[in-house]
């Protein structure tokens, strides 16, 4: 898709909405960043490529007014479950969606790079050619995908108003949960060990949860409340653990699998894998997946007298 | 001239096995990609070749603190009659930070300030900071978003440091600047340092050289951001992508701000002092249920005025930001306190 | 704070095997406990001056008593404290008889268990809040949902109490299945003519709104003030002209509609009414067997109607009413004959249900009282009762007894040998149960007295043999294979659920058992109540019951309401979900799991959209409290941080 | 923690008044003897049971937790259990992936006059909970 395509479509949105969330270069050619766009002469900076990586639907729930928001494939599960759940009025939000196959896991490009400054970046083809100081490296793509980009079904958004392209198909295999089912071969001790080493490194900076679209408690997280009293101040592995838990728990039947929360830690703790665990118990249980169907109600806030999948358990 | 000493890369760990025997040695280590400062154990391999993801500020300043115990006594014969036994947590070990960076050495320099100001000396944080020989890496290339050099700093600044070392070709060059630095100079085994002062002197100021400079001249920039206070528009654009997380404060090898809050279960309890972050809703937030602070970009204008404007203020001039970029670097949108302030300075 | 514990010895039921005073001592060592004693009988007139006496003297502030179950005496001593000048709130019951003395045997375990509950209880009431219920008003009107024996009673007694009472009844005339009995037993005096002056009382009463061939449509609100709406059901008939003069019966071409009122024993016309004493006395059109319906062309009834009351345009209708309490008496239904293939029943015109028996004997029945078979209209000479036909059957998943079978074969078997002197009466029974008044005799008296043969044993079938049917089956008595060729076979049919009891319970959110029968609050002491306060149950929709039983929960049921309405004001209770509206961020899921509907969305001046809770409507579940993310919705009186200090208290000390 | 070390370990209980506290009252008044550990906590309705509750109690110190509430159909508030149902059994399925054993954690239903019931599902899970041991070997510092 060419950026000309989504300049023009962010112009002829402009004058309907206060403004359009879009990206620019952030503070150099590897990162991109969010940008508000309320004038038509911003509309030049406006960038697309496969390093524009966060879920810019996030902010959709706190602004007011009219907004417009580009929108990938995986981000537009963000905008249905805000639908299902009456979290935004659909109609006071203009949806420019972008067909993509894939971003890029800008860890993982740091990671190859030997975490030296990017001085250039360039995509050609299946490649992204990254400049240090030091060297000129060719990285393919498909070597620093996210992991939620393996899976990808969602080429072209499942909501949008406008589409800047042609709608593609996607082009990858359908979740198959290895990772979980593979994690779940190791032996109980090993988990338990596995997370108390990743939640040991959380400092509690909540990252996770301010980019986590569906965190919509946001300031009024439980986290950090004394009533209730969910978790204290202390830095102990408990209390991260709780922090998880939390999340996690707030988050069933509502993940929509961006891994906003994984690619923003700074510690880099697998916290999406949890959200994912219960995301494939809860499509088995209630064949349910968040995201996809706006009438769907999350199946933590409804029932069925009788759970075809639910057995009573026995001791 | 100080005798600085020598050392082959491979005789790293020797020192450290050497130091470990006197003092608890933290070093940088590699978790998965993160690099982060643990307690050396033998065998454990450092991770030099970058910056920590978290600067090791905990080590004096730790994410939670237990300031003391309390314990309540109940007379047996009168249960209302309550007697209450304190016991503070203040002995703590000797200590080396090694091998972290010149602007996290120089975080320390900006909390000292704070809590070793005659009047309101923190005991806490003397104790730790009296304790702990800090051993810096000079850094030979710049990381990205960091900007030491636009914040009055360098890539070799000692400020902060007790004990300076450059990596060059082959080994590391250890130049003391304090006493303390001296002490481990005079312990350990080193071959002399002075012929490579020359070498080290190139590798710091090419480094120098590399690292990006997104502003200048900030002597008038303190009074120009209180000009900017009221000025909400600036703010709130500046703000519109701010997630309103606390990594930036809690990377921060400057941020010092604590909340402090009591645990209690049955008759014993806690004092705990915890980092908190500006960037926090609750960080303002008054019993009452009002908050000064209640938007995202009231509290990002409060974490850069306090780095650009407050401190410098208060504290002669001196900016409280050490140019690490850890909070570009890692911040979840990207926000640059760089850019914001030269957009500051253009406003 | 100053909590005071009072530990219970319970005579020994608690002392014992738990050592009280070392859970008193452990207890002053608690956290804010100021005081902490034991007791001999803390629950009795004494034990509470105690506690009061305490409250004073150790200027307590809250108050802990271990002891029994709080479901036996938490009020008791919420009352206590609340003499005492304490909000009634600031007590917590800690269980140590039922669940510690009574299920352990080793005492240093149970003391220590003791000693826990205690602490327990100690750190949640160290959390509580005072609570104070608010009053509302009540609308003191009653819904009766039945017009059956039981509803018409309820009825009648809440009317002569001075209530405005709306009577629903899904069926076009009042009388319900008693009204479909020919003799009851055991006085064997005629139904209808007991049952006939209760229905002109009720279709006369000024205080008694009737609204026949209606159904509950949807039930909104709370006890005191329900709204509901009811379908009244098109009749094609306007009843504010009809007479009931039947010339529309006489006259009407279709004439092989289905009897619903005798249960299909022969066919009736598609206009009709359905029995002469049938109040309201109106005629009603069965479109699925009219003409005019069915071929679009016909129009005798309305060509006939002297009063041209016909009118084959009537819609439904919708009313609204205002009640402030609901009496349940919606009734039951019986198992269809075909679901009894074994007996042949469905099959064999001449298998018939005791139900329909009673119509065939009812001389305003099809018949007019002469007993024929249905195949041939001819007498039967030899009739076999079956009993248990469907009941105490696990297999067809009915496992209880329908109660009443047992006395009506006795009685039909003995009307069978006054209608029919030379014939001959079989009952196959598995037991016979006769415990009522008078019960028992009356089935001996068939026995001895009219020669009615019981056999004790099942019908293993039912098969014809020319016109005969024979009858197999075991006489467990004399260990013999019986075979009987009767002419007529009379099952009883299990009673079940009314067909849609279970839609009607959820509207009225009440519960039912596995077989539809609806739940009463509880089984001794509550059999009238159900958990939905305001909801009464009367008669057999609560499970099968006969007439002086049906008739005595109608006046029970009736009585629970007038005592209710009683008060102008109702007492909410304080533990129901509250909303910290500066915390609420209006993400609207207690809205959406809430079974009451009791949260609705409030919008504030600042434009934030929050949650608000309808006090009087909130049951106080707390799911709301569960699904809440932020914490802001909180249940009082057991809010997360009351919850998480009794977790805490027992993991972290 | 003050339960008696050796002899019992730390099983927390949440009972809705209703149905399962009920039953557990009708257990005591027929004297159907039980093991000792369990703590019981009384909640309104199982559905007031936040599945992290039970996440806070086995973190913190708990060797098992069972919750317990009305039969479905037969809930008090009518749709509670059926909420506690499903949220349960997701919590259920996610314990085993932390590392923590699936059957610590133990939702059931029993009404108020299963007492009989009741001392056999708190037989057989501290039955359990002994057999699998402390979760917690050695109880984890405050700092």
């Amino acid at each position: 898709m060419s950026i000309e395509r989504l300049r023009e479509a962010v112009k002829k949105i402009l004058p309907e909405v206060d403004v359009v969330i879009g990206y620019r270069q952030g503070f150099d050619p590897l990162h991109a960043t969010p940008y508000f766009i309320s004038q038509p002469e911003q509309v030049d900076q406006l960038i697309w490529n496969p390093l524009c990586v966060q879920n810019l639907c996030s902010y959709l729930p706190f602004l007011k007014g009219k907004v417009g928001v580009i929108v990938k494939g995986c981000d537009s599960r963000t905008i249905v479950q805000y639908m299902q759940e009456k979290l935004i009025e659909r109609e006071k939000i203009k949806v420019i969606g972008v067909p993509c196959l894939q971003v890029i896991s800008v860890k993982k490009v740091m990671a190859k790079i030997d975490y030296q400054v990017a001085e250039e970046v360039a995509f050609e083809g299946e490649n992204v050619i990254v400049k240090t100081p030091k060297e000129t490296k060719t990285i393919p793509l498909a070597e620093v995908m996210p992991r939620k980009c393996l899976t990808c079904q969602l080429a072209t958004p499942l909501q949008y108003d406008i589409l800047a392209g042609e709608a593609i198909q996607a082009n990858k295999p359908a979740e198959a949960f290895e990772e979980i089912k593979e994690f779940e071969q190791l032996s109980l001790e090993e988990r338990r060990r596995y997370w108390e080493r990743e939640f040991d490194r959380c400092i509690r900076c909540y990252a996770c949860r301010n980019a986590c679209p569906m965190c919509i408690c946001q300031d009024r997280c439980v986290a950090e409340s004394r009533d209730p009293h969910w978790t204290s101040q202390r830095a102990n592995l408990t209390e991260k653990f709780m922090f998880h838990m939390i999340h996690s728990v707030h988050l069933a039947g509502r993940c929509v699998g961006c891994g906003e929360c994984e690619r923003v830690c700074p510690m880099d703790i697998p916290v999406a894998k949890i959200k994912k665990k219960i995301s494939m118990d809860l499509k088995e249980l209630f064949d349910y997946q968040a995201g996809i169907n706006p009438d769907d109600l999350p199946p933590m806030y409804t029932f069925k007298v009788e759970e075809a999948k639910i057995k009573e358990h026995e001791l | 001239m100080a005798e600085c000493g020598f050392l082959a890369k491979e005789k790293i760990n020797t020192l450290i096995e050497a130091l470990a025997k006197k003092f608890q040695v933290f070093v940088p280590v590699l978790e998965g990609e993160v690099v982060l400062f643990r307690g050396f154990e033998s065998g454990k391999s450092l991770c030099l070749s970058r910056p920590a993801n978290l600067p090791p500020k905990g080590i004096i300043f730790p994410a939670s603190d237990v300031l003391f115990r309390f314990n309540f006594q109940k007379d047996p014969e009168d249960p209302k009659k309550v007697s209450v036994e304190l016991k503070e947590n203040r002995d703590f070990p000797l200590t080396i930070i090694f091998g972290c960076r010149p602007c996290d050495a120089q975080g320390f320099t900006i909390y000292d300030r704070v809590y070793l100001t005659p009047e309101t000396v923190d005991p806490y944080y003397r104790e730790r900071r009296e304790k702990t020989t800090i051993i810096t890496l000079a850094c030979n290339a710049p990381f990205p978003g960091c900007f030491c050099t636009s914040v009055g700093r360098g890539p070799a600044t000692t400020e902060g440091s007790d004990l300076l070392m450059t990596e060059l070709e082959k080994g590391y060059l250890f130049v003391p600047i304090t006493e303390k630095g001296k002490e481990i100079i005079k312990a350990a085994e080193f071959e002399d340092g002075s012929p490579y002062q020359e070498e080290a002197k190139k590798v710091q100021e090419n480094a120098a050289a590399l690292v990006r400079k997104p502003f200048e001249h900030l002597e008038k920039l303190p009074q120009k951001l209180l000009s900017l206070f009221e000025n909400t528009q600036f703010w709130e654009k500046e703000a519109a992508k701010c997630i309103s997380c606390g990594a930036c404060t809690y990377l921060c090898p400057t941020c010092y701000c604590f909340n402090i809050t009591d645990e209690q279960v049955g008759n014993t309890g806690e004092r705990i002092r915890s980092w908190d972050s500006c960037m926090f809703f609750h960080f303002t937030l008054e019993a009452s249920g009002h908050n000064p602070r209640p938007n995202k970009y009231h509290r990002l204008r409060n974490r850069v005025n306090h780095k650009f404007s407050y401190y410098p203020q208060k504290y002669n001039g001196v900016i409280a930001c050490c140019g690490c970029g850890r909070c570009i670097r890692y911040c979840p949108m990207s926000v640059d306190i760089s850019e914001i302030v030269a957009h500051a300075q253009g406003a | 704070m100053r909590v005071g514990v009072f530990i219970c010895h319970c005579g020994n039921n608690i002392a014992g095997t738990v050592e009280v005073a070392k859970v008193a001592e452990e207890a002053r060592k608690m956290p804010g406990v100021a005081f902490a004693t034991t007791y001999m009988y803390t629950c009795s007139e004494p034990g509470q001056e105690e506690i009061k006496a305490a409250i004073a003297r150790e200027k307590l502030d809250r108050v802990v008593v271990a002891a029994c179950s709080p479901r036996m005496h938490e009020l008791t001593f919420r009352r206590t404290v609340e003499k005492a000048g304490l909000n009634r709130y600031f007590f917590e019951m800690a269980n140590i008889r039922e669940h510690c003395s009574w299920i352990g045997e080793d005492k240093e375990l149970n003391t220590n268990k003791a000693i826990e509950a205690v602490k327990i209880a100690v750190e949640k009431v160290k959390q509580n809040k005072p609570l104070f219920p608010s009053r509302f008003k009540i609308n003191k009107r009653v819904l009766v949902i039945g017009g059956g024996v039981a509803g018409m009673q309820a009825a009648l007694d809440c009317a002569d109490g001075g209530l405005e009472v709306v009577l629903v009844e899904k069926s076009p005339s009042l009388g319900g299945m008693m009204a479909r009995l020919d003799k009851t037993f055991p006085t064997v005096d005629c139904s209808i003519c007991i049952l006939g002056p209760k229905m002109v009382d009720v279709s006369q009463h000024e205080k008694i709104t009737l609204y026949a061939y209606s159904e509950i449509e949807e039930i909104k609100g709370y006890v005191g003030n329900y709204q509901i709406k009811i379908r009244k059901k098109a009749t094609y008939v306007d009843w504010s002209k009809c007479t009931g003069c039947g010339a529309c019966v006489e006259k009407c071409p279709s004439r092989n509609a289905y009897d619903y009122f005798n249960f299909g024993v022969a066919p009736c016309r598609a206009i009709n009414i359905p029995f002469p004493q049938a109040i309201p006395k109106k005629a009603k059109i069965d479109p699925k067997f009219c003409r005019q319906f069915t071929k679009g062309k016909c129009g005798v009834c309305a060509k006939i109607c002297p009063v041209g009351a016909i009118n084959y345009e009537m819609q439904d209708e919708i009313v609204s009413e205002e009640v402030g309490a609901i009496i349940v008496a919606s009734g039951y239904g019986l198992i269809d004959l075909d679901k009894l293939p074994e007996y042949g029943g469905g099959r064999y015109p001449d298998v018939i249900s005791g139900i329909q028996y009673e119509r065939i004997l009812n001389a305003s029945g099809p018949t007019a009282g002469h007993i024929v078979r249905p195949s041939d209209h001819t007498e039967p000479k030899t009739i076999v009762f079956v009993s248990c036909a469907g009941s105490r059957d696990k297999s067809i998943g009915i496992p209880y007894c329908s109660n009443f079978c047992c006395m009506y074969i006795a009685k039909q078997a003995i009307l069978t040998k006054d209608h029919i002197p030379d014939s001959q009466c079989y009952v196959f029974y598995m037991d016979i149960r006769s415990p009522g008044k008078g019960y028992d005799e009356f089935t001996r008296r068939a026995q001895e007295e009219y020669g009615v043969k019981y056999i004790r044993g099942r019908v293993s079938r039912i098969y014809p043999k020319g016109k005969k049917l024979v009858v197999k089956g075991a006489d467990t008595l004399l260990g013999t294979q019986v075979e009987v060729e009767a002419d007529l076979v009379v099952l009883a049919t299990a009673v079940i659920a009314a067909p849609d009891a279970r839609i009607l319970a959820e509207k009225l959110h009440i519960s039912y058992d596995p077989y539809g029968f609806y739940v009463e609050s509880h089984p001794k002491l509550r059999p009238v109540e159900t958990n939905t306060s305001g909801v009464f149950l009367a008669g057999a929709c609560q499970g099968p019951k006969d007439i002086p039983a049906s008739v005595g929960q109608g006046s029970a049921a009736a009585a629970k309401v007038l005592s209710m309405f009683s008060k102008d004001t109702l007492e909410s209770d304080p533990q129901i979900a509250r909303v910290n509206q500066n915390i609420c961020v209006g993400c609207r899921k207690c809205i959406r799991t809430c079974p009451f509907g009791a949260i609705e969305e409030q919008e504030l001046r600042d434009g934030r959209i929050v949650a608000k809770v309808i006090e009087t409507v909130c049951a106080g579940c707390g799911i709301c409290n569960s699904t809440c993310p932020c914490g802001a919705i909180q249940l009082q009186h057991f809010t997360d941080n009351q919850l998480l200090a009794e977790v805490n208290a027992l993991c972290l000390t | 923690m003050s339960y008696l070390a050796g002899k019992e370990l730390r099983i927390i209980g949440f009972l809705c008044n209703w149905c399962s506290y009920g039953g557990a009252d009708t257990a005591g008044v027929a004297r159907f003897k039980q093991p000792t550990d369990l703590r019981i906590i009384r909640v309104p309705c199982s559905g007031r049971v936040n599945p992290l509750f039970v996440v806070k109690a086995l973190l913190n110190g708990a060797d098992g937790v069972l919750v317990s509430g009305c039969h479905p159909r037969d809930c008090h508030y009518s749709e509670g259990n059926f909420y506690a149902r499903r949220r349960l059994e997701m919590l259920k399925r996610l314990l085993p992936f932390l590392g923590i054993d699936e059957r610590r954690f133990h939702y059931t239903w029993v009404s108020a006059s299963e007492g009989a019931r009741w001392q056999k599902v708190v037989t057989d899970f501290t039955k359990i909970i002994h057999e699998l041991g402390p979760l917690h070997p050695k109880k984890e510092s405050t700092e």
